[in-house]
């Protein structure tokens, strides 16, 4: 037997399922499908992870080699929820074209929005972020915005109508997991609509610390993309954000300076 | 016989010559693009899938072709 | 469909057992059966954790109310593999008189070595430890030695024969996690018996932590019995180390401070 | 008729009292307790489950039972 | 003699003093005058922390007790540099009212912009932040704003003319310290005007940290105001301060896993 | 006016000096003499540094170029107390052996014993270190010892008679400061005699931090020797420890997670 | 004699009464405090210092007094 | 005229030669060494300063010259 097998049984305890501007969602984990050395290894990563929703990128039609980049000639849009992105957009009118050129394909109205202030550490430009997601949210787009971890944008980004607000742990493709866990606490406890960590996350126990924030879903892309394994690395991801959200669910116990017995002190020996 | 008349218009971002008097949906045939796999947006207009060969394309028209590829 | 069931499936990568002593561990999570409200939660904790090896003390007859008491009325040995912990000794004759009463019951010779220092932090007397695994060890005994975290303490009770060793994350009861992750990748970098980290955990990511470190496999108690809801803390556990098993043999992305992109820089619109 | 001589021995840290030849296994069963369920040791001595007969408790004895018990 | 007199002697070194808007600070240090508990312990603490520039706020005369409150009645003007905030505005306009009061005062032209956009975390409201800046700058005020740890939004307060950016290290009040070093770093690695660091420090080590990052100086108040002995830890912070800033420009060693002796491995006897 | 001069007064509060065996020390800051690129900058650096104890190892006189090497030729033993350790000794006998040749040396009965067990982190032997100390105990000596951050070995080398116990911070040249605050602590908590922490500390903050767990000094060598600009970094040390020292007796304010605003919220305007 | 016409204003948030006619200066020195320590904000307009006696409060006039109190 | 006898001695671990029946002190200052600045062990005996005249340095003995040097 080996250890492999020991998250083979189906748990017994469960959660209320994850739902998303009225999209119900089987995992709490959300991948990207970019940064593969090859398709089929995204394709076997992103099934290893359990994911259900992927998040794509909407770009020119390459017409020189078509055949091979389209995600569509490997992603089964039946067996995925495809979540358009707005990734490399500058401003609140370029993401709302991209939103607009993605929904055009006809899948679904969701639109994770990215509107980027910093082209060197991608971090997102806030106000017009709030701006695209209004304009998207009047248009009946359901958005699921990329922010930073204020609180007050969070704040302003669910008053725009977004479905989710989707704080980063740490800036995207770093890997240094969550920096700042007094704000994305204060972020989930305040928000009523999910609260998705996007971006930042490195390694499995990332994952997991994350997912015991309490927030509702994760997001990410290079740390399973980027591993020796992404297989191996995006099952250890599904694992990890199950077992956060298990922990967060069963109330850890207190942590304390002192020591305390786990083995009774009363019946020693003389 | 005659010539046809050719014209040119930015496709992606690149000059592109074509037969004049084509329709969008003739324009991905000769790309050899699936009309379900792209969205077309002409002169900033986007395009719905079911009327690509109600519109011509003509001399100077901006035509972007785009899908989805890999992201995060 | 419930988030619950995003780790029902066996994953496909596999994970070489772990064997300590010549005997090979299902799981590479050890539990206690110490501090549970009732033998119910914990019997369904146990076996929600996944475990298969669990660690029992050894203690007087209670002659008022024997019945309840004895831990074999509610654990089958030929469920679970005992392993007697000698918890309470403060001296090494101590120890090795609780290993020997423990070897009589007749399940096995393997021994949780405990030999505490101080009262208060429950912090282990390092030579007196290593002076009873001599002891143990030359009368047959297979001993599992809690250990601080000390490397040099470590290779002394390799020498002194030890099957495996068991360095604290954090102080018995602390649940404060992995304090000094440097010196446990020493350990477990210099040592050729399994290291198994014992005590410390106070929730999932800490377990996760820990495995990333590279450890053999980690045993806790309070984690589980004192959460809220012990059989779901136990679940998340399981989880919780098999995540962090996995992310340690995937290899994990670089960290660094600058940001990288995730989706395509190339291919954007005019 | 006569009665039977008693002794005292210190069990499990305790003073107790029981009628003088008893051999171990009849003190397990006097006390309601499975042989299989626990250890015995008799004067710092650990005794073999199968041998249980053959000691025989005197006075001032000092008699241990022990068994486990949850802990971590 | 007394370890106090540790620090009595001038150090050699020397560092160029720090420039804000035009005025030179002889402290790198700037601390609040609030929540003291007496007036006199305010003075003693100001004076023991070296700090030449303080902040005030800006009140209405309570007319029943007038005698008492104004902060006037016990700093010296000419003793000190008063920088006026908006502590307690929640939109540009009244940020906006609040600064033409206090500069009314006829002190100076420096205010410390504050515009607050959630209750519970103090956190500011950035988009208000950077419209009141503009305003401001333009009526000619040196702004120095209190913002939150986001690089974009620092950039637009420096677009808008502030004379310093003041992120902060964690809330107000809060004592947490530097949550985000890279933000921190990331902020005045990209800014040509100062950047102070306002808020969240909790102790002289969080003081040394923060100047470490690089930064040009740091602002606090609760950290003194609530210690048990204010003066004492006002010259903590003054040391911490100074230390900081020291081991940033001496640059420090590398960290490293691996130890090294810091005595020959040579010339040991045989 | 330079910021360097704002360390420049007397601090009005004092702090009760450090005695160790009976010898005051001025400072709480002990340096190493180990590791400069010249005599010239390891005198400067001491100098900065404040320290009136120093430490010097033992070793064999280099018969090719005596006149350079021997640290007295630089140092003048009127003006700093020479501290001799026993470093490179792997067993409690040579390190008495070293040890005895330093008190021959005729300067003082103290000496910093070192029995290192491990090459390669140099940790020490937490047995031998206490044989050891008894040994040299018993012969006079005042013995303060290299340890690490094990409160039972703590207690054992305050028992053998050791006039300090000097655990660790992190492994020696390592620079990674105090990994282990809670271990530090609860040995400070616990012993009698002066607890130093030697070893570990690698920039101005670590001295800070290490000061504020209430311990009564540090002990460094490389975290100057290595600095870019050791004398910098020296005079970086000296104020960090004092300011550490200081916010430790001044007793720091409450972190809390949430904000608490320092300006009143009473008296703002319509 | 005759008595003085009263006027009521509202002055840091509450009403008050005070004699028609009466300038800022006056209504400062009323109030016992000196010109220098605080800022005048008459009917939302902030008075220059040395212009107080050229403003004379009239009937519902809003008068903000304010000054500099310990802050962060 | 006759030549000196010469011997052999191990010093600092390595061989060195010198003229029998010297002490040490005359060792010392032939490798032009300030007693005060050394501590001598000779074969294995650490030595009193003053007295490094007593001690005459024979055939195969062991010398151990140490000083203080930097460090940690």
């Amino acid at each position: 037997m080996t250890a492999s097998q020991t998250t083979s049984e189906a748990p017994a305890v469960q959660d209320e399922a994850l739902e998303v501007g009225g999209h119900t969602l089987t995992s709490r984990l959300i991948v990207g499908t970019g940064k593969y050395a090859t398709n089929e290894v995204m394709v076997d990563a992103i099934r290893a992870s359990g994911a259900d929703m992927v998040t794509v990128a909407v770009r020119r039609v390459d017409l020189d080699r078509t055949k091979e980049e389209g995600v569509l000639h490997h992603l089964d849009p039946k067996e995925f929820f495809l979540l358009a992105n707005t990734a490399g957009c500058y401003t609140a009118e370029d993401a709302v074209r991209y939103a607009r050129l993605a929904r055009a394909a006809g899948f679904n109205e969701f639109v994770k929005l990215e509107v980027i202030g910093d082209e060197t550490t991608l971090l997102p430009d806030v106000q017009a972020t709030v701006d695209a997601a209004k304009t998207l949210s009047d248009e009946g787009f359901k958005v699921m915005a990329y922010t930073n971890d204020d609180l007050v944008t969070a704040l302003r980004l669910e008053d725009a109508g977004c479905v989710a607000v989707m704080p980063l742990a740490s800036p995207i493709g770093s890997g240094l997991g969550v920096v700042n866990p007094y704000f994305i606490r204060e972020i989930k406890r305040r928000l009523e609509v999910p609260v998705i960590v996007d971006a930042g996350v490195g390694t499995a126990s990332d994952a997991c610390v994350t997912m015991e924030q309490g927030v509702d879903g994760v997001l990410m892309n290079t740390a399973i993309a980027a591993a020796d394994d992404p297989v191996r690395m995006a099952h250890a991801m599904r694992s990890a954000v199950w077992a956060g959200r298990s922990a967060y669910l069963a109330g850890r116990m207190p942590s304390r300076e002192i020591a305390v017995p786990s083995s009774p002190t009363a019946g020693m020996l003389d | 016989m005659n010539t046809t008349e050719m014209i040119e218009i930015r496709l992606n971002g690149k000059p592109h010559d074509l037969a004049a008097g084509q329709s969008v949906r003739e324009l991905l045939e000769s790309l050899d693009l699936h009309p379900g796999m792209v969205v077309v947006e002409l002169n900033r207009e986007i395009l719905e899938r079911d009327r690509y060969d109600e519109f011509t394309i003509g001399e100077g028209d901006t035509v972007e072709l785009v899908h989805f590829v890999g992201g995060g």
